[in-house]
């Protein structure tokens, strides 16, 4: 199993969330985070002083899936967010391996806890 | 039948001064909501604290001493119990008292963020039972500075305190705040000015608001009487030019910032508005409603630049801007009074504002010095990373919400 | 002796006046606090710089020229430093200035969230100099209407203003609302209302009841005169009335959105409170309190249909309901004064709520107009996406605060 | 002439009326905004709701039958329309149906973040028809208590309601809160008091300050004249004295606190204030400056003592400290009044304020359980859980912030 | 090393915590999310408009443990969640493998460091 | 590629974030949460009743790297958050193995995409 975790435009959201129901992912879990990557802040003046807003707000979505949703989830997640050909702050996903789950209502584990 | 008019007469200038008096009061809230919404949310319980004690304190003291050191009449109001001559003695104290509240609400926003919470009090115990009303004696009460000369002498004039409230609390701010230093995190090694951006500005515009609107009681509850043609003109007269000198430091201070920075800034446009509010305060009773939103409007521009000046020249924190509103701007409004009045000259506003200045800056200075010797009065750099809600008052003013 | 008794009555009703006029000034807050809290967060700090700047604006352009045109007087006040009849003249300019302000804080809600912030501002300037005044001349002032009909032939009566200041701000909000249309993301392709949740409750509570208090100035000092037996009667009358509806829109649309919605839609209370005094407005002098509780109930309910209405039948996106609260209930306001004022007929009526609409709404339809195409009204999509608060202002209400 | 000085006269003590009144109707607000800082995030959009409901409900109720039952006049304000002696009964009325609001404000605090907010709704219907009236009618209203003796031939005292608005309305959350039991966690099985945070502390304080200003107008309109010498002095002596008994409580439970607790507890410091303005609330008029600090400040300590009291050591739980505030400062402050007011016996009052608890705990038991009977009075456990703003009202209070 | 990541219910955290700290897990963070997975949201009316929140409000707790404390863990946290024999919403547990772990405070690395 | 996680104490996000751009680290995603560690919650007051404050408010950091960069990283969080030596509640950083990373602008994959 794996969890993709995906960084974001907060606007982005919603489109994701309806990508993602379209291929049949059944859960999902959202954080409101800030970052910077390439996408570096901007400056902004505060009562005439200057200062750069550094992390700018985002939200990571994290969602574990089989191995052989992975590509398609990748897949719908970056079409749903790639706008105009891609602008810098688009948002980058995270691949990494799930050795267990556990859905805790029934106790099942393994991919049919997913 | 005289005496009933007379009566009546009485009974409607008493009545005018409370209603007058609680909107000063009602600026209590005003201030309290300005700082909490422009200070860090670690740092709003504290002043949330510190300005319920202020007022409280002020109420106190004032009663005690410093209405009898300011117009005599006794220690602990014991000459207030009586009647006055054309309204109620003890409306008068009422209107009295909120005023050197007000004034010391000033200094709690400009060392906000880092001060001890109990050497606040201490100091303002010192400023409403001396500074303030010593002050107040030798304008408002009439008493000669020391012995030495005499304000009125110099046709010094200010009608509900430009100076006499609004500049003599950024003078003790300033002096405070030159002790404290700025805070932790303000200025970068190269001594850039980092912003400390305000947590809540819905609070910081409702405080904004309130200002306004106490403002009106003020500005014409200073007139003193309402119950004659010429009192009711008067009144009314001030209630305009105040509201219209307000108006004024929107407009300026908005469109100033928006040329300057690029942006309204909303801090600025509500900066702006008490910039215009201080700027007539020295004399509502003058200008047409034009004049006054002129008045107000060069208010507006002066606060905004001075509030850079004072950030980024002098690297002097003053987290929600008291020194500029109340003293750079309450000195313009000391010297536009001669444009309209003309029984008022430029040396005699000066000299006035001098001394209201050195003596309040001094004495403060002296206070703030003492206290730092005896009991400190900055939290240490650890308490101020933490946020002085937990340290001195031992909660969080929204606990539940995620902050910095 | 005559003379002092004059001089009583003249100060009683200018204190009246001025006293009324700072409540009524106090709805500016109400207005801002109320839409701060039912917009998003990322629009918050825009909402608020608007409501502060467009009531200095209205207070600014009423006094130089909207003033003279809605009453007379000559621009600038130049007719008003001088004194009364049997009150100050500029107590009575301080009560009508803070109307138009009110007037126009009504538009500021119902364009929110997607509005130019400078565009909003020079629409603010020509309805608080041009077409409220001169509406106002029609019906308050006495003027005719185009030199065509005179409104007070037909016996349109207003008290305080459902339709003259109320509707009129709605009128110019729906103008508005058409030719910027809905917030993105407020109508899915199939056209269904997509809820966009306000994000500070509390503060709009706060706002409603500072409105509700406020309002007891805006009818209270609509009876224009308070020393003497029948005016102090018909004021407290007015007070009782003013009060009766605001309760009676509350319960009314609580309980009718708990029937209907199933859930007490707090929202809906608080547009009912409004609903009730808007209602009331046109004629607080007549009624029984009973009656005036039923006036303001009708109102309660009124809002949540014509809310719904609006949202989802329509399809005209109004995020605080400004135009239902204060067009579609004012108009209820002025047809609800025949049914206790049996001086007043309902053709009456309607054509004076005619006369006003078309106006206000041509009238600021042009404008709008005139706006979008010289400097646009709407932001860009873009900007909406990151909200108003950063593109138009530069800073965040709740900078610390994790929001969407 | 002398009809004229009559008018004057009349329409000042009306307008001193409305204005008092105006000010405690604004006491709703503070009221709601104490409250819903100091329950929890999610429980909040409820307590609003449950305040403009009930604010609307007694305003109600008290027109429909409550007024008659406690001064006559007929039921329907039926009485009203006319004109009253010295000043307009409506304005009368206007006075003292925001004081049933005021005592209904108190108990929803107490019952928060668990109660249903219908039946919260239907108490407040009994209430502010029966259980207060009636209680009203024995003291202000002078009736005998159901015939058995009257509380004026013991000299039953209470100047403006510490006990027939505050320890009464106390006295209904007591029954209230002992039916309803503790929030959820609110003690371990142990029977420790678990502290549930208020989430919004800058709103407490506005609240607080709101009711401070309110307070003049509660006290101050009490004197129930204004335009004699006499009345304008004792109106001005109340004014003074609630204002300092207001900074008295503030000063004594800030100290306390910090000495108890180590840390200044900014909602003691609110409490203290409130418990300062109950204490003189049933004798403003004959104590000096002085002594009403000190009354204010034994206030400001007991409320402390009396919130650590109920909840360690009775596990009675009360959110915002209501019983404490209302009920024991309310008794307290019957207490005082022989301290300073020699037409006063301590057992007079004992007897009074013995005749209200017993009256008001008995008759809202009795509701209380019927409700609990009919409709249950408290959500369940998983709906508590949830919060009751989802629940009751179907929205969140701040929907975009993350809360616990 | 393991990374426990649990998804549970705002209310159920205290309960959690304490389940916890019972069998000596020394260390907890938490984070405030929202998410979905079978229990989908609730249709809320809003001035009488109807909206589905998609997202509910979750509490996601990470232990970083060693290999051998897993079951336990998994077992501690499912019955303190699992409250009337499983209901939708009761959460869902990932572990994943931690590869290092460094304690700031002594530079201790590795199992001793959890 | 790795992805390190460190939990830190929130006043040293902006000295930990000066110390990777030091050392040219190109993106970093930050969350508030709230933890214990060995660093137990104090006591605290309200309304004159004890309460323990249990969790602690913290940054999450999370940064995406290649293998070559993780011990310079790991070097610079400690060296910023260290402070006097070490003080409990300093934090701990959390390095797990990540499979792949998506640049959603332009689609690269892999260390390029870090
Ligand atoms: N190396 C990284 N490690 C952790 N988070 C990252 C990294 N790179 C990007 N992010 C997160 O992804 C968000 C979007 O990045 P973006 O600016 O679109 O990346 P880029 O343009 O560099 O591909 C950032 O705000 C940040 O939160
Ligand atoms: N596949 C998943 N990926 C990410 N998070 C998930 C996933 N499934 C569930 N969650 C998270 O766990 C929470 C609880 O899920 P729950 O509805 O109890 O799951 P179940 O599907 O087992 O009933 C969700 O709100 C979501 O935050
Ligand atoms: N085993 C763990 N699992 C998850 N998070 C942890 C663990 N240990 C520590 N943390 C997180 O790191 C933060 C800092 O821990 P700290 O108290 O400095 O740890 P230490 O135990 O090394 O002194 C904690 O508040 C918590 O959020």
């Amino acid at each position: 199993m794996k969890m993709v975790t995906a960084i974001i435009q907060p606007k982005r959201l919603d489109s994701v969330r309806q990508a993602l129901s379209e291929i049949n992912v059944t859960g999902v879990t959202a954080t409101e985070v800030k970052g910077f990557g390439r996408q570096k802040g901007h400056t902004e003046l505060y009562r005439g002083a200057e200062f750069v807003v550094e992390f700018l707000p985002k939200v990571k979505i994290e969602i574990a899936i089989t191995k052989e949703q992975l590509d398609e989830v990748i897949e719908s997640i970056t079409s749903a967010c790639k706008i105009n050909g891609g602008k810098i702050g688009d948002g980058k996903i995270f691949v990494s391996s799930l050795e267990q789950v556990v859905r805790i209502r029934t106790g099942e584990t393994g991919p049919d806890a997913v | 039948m005289e005496n009933q008019i007379f009566e009546l007469q009485y009974a409607l200038d008493t009545f005018y001064f409370l209603v007058m008096g609680a909107l000063v009061m009602w600026m209590a809230a005003g201030f309290s909501m300005l700082e909490a919404g422009l200070v860090r949310t670690k740092n709003t319980a504290e002043i949330l604290t510190k300005n319920i004690g202020l007022f409280a304190i002020a109420c106190t003291m004032y009663m005690i001493y410093g209405y009898d050191l300011m117009y005599g009449g006794g220690a602990l109001l014991s000459g207030i119990s009586g009647q006055g001559e054309t309204y109620s003695n003890a409306s008068d104290f009422y209107f009295q008292v909120v005023f050197v509240a007000t004034s010391m609400s000033i200094v709690s926003g400009a060392v906000a963020e880092r001060m001890k919470l109990f050497s606040f009090f201490a100091f303002a115990v010192i400023f409403t039972t001396i500074i303030y009303p010593l002050e107040g004696s030798w304008t408002w009460g009439g008493a000669s500075v020391f012995g030495l000369y005499s304000l009125s002498d110099f046709g010094f004039y200010d009608f509900a305190g430009s100076g006499i409230v609004h500049m003599a609390g950024a003078s003790a701010a300033l002096a405070g705040v030159l002790l404290l230093g700025p805070r932790k995190g303000k200025y970068d090694e190269a001594g850039n000015s980092k912003p400390i951006l305000g947590a809540n500005l819905p609070l910081a515009t409702l405080g904004t608001f309130i200002l306004w609107m106490g403002w009106f009681g003020f500005n014409g509850g200073s007139v003193l009487a309402m119950a004659s043609k010429e009192s009711a003109d008067a009144v009314a007269m001030v209630f305009v030019n105040t509201n219209a000198a307000a108006a004024g430091g929107v407009i300026a201070a908005l469109l100033f910032a928006k040329i300057w920075f690029g942006k309204a800034d909303l801090t600025m446009a509500l900066n702006g508005a008490l910039a215009g509010l201080v700027a007539i305060t020295a004399g509502p009773d003058t200008p047409s409603a034009l004049v006054a939103t002129l008045i107000g409007a060069v208010g507006g521009i002066l606060v905004v630049l001075s509030i850079v000046w004072f950030d980024r020249k002098l690297r002097i924190d003053d987290p929600v801007g008291a020194i500029s509103v109340h003293g750079v701007v309450g000195l313009w409004g000391l010297l536009a009074v001669p444009l309209t009045n003309s029984d008022v000259t430029f040396s005699g506003q000066l000299i006035g504002a001098v001394t209201i200045f050195v003596w309040v800056f001094i004495a403060s200075g002296l206070v703030w010095y003492a206290l730092k010797s005896i009991m400190g009065i900055r939290v240490s750099a650890e308490e101020e990373d933490d946020g002085v809600d937990l340290t001195e008052c031992g909660l969080e003013a929204y606990p539940e919400f995620v902050s910095k």
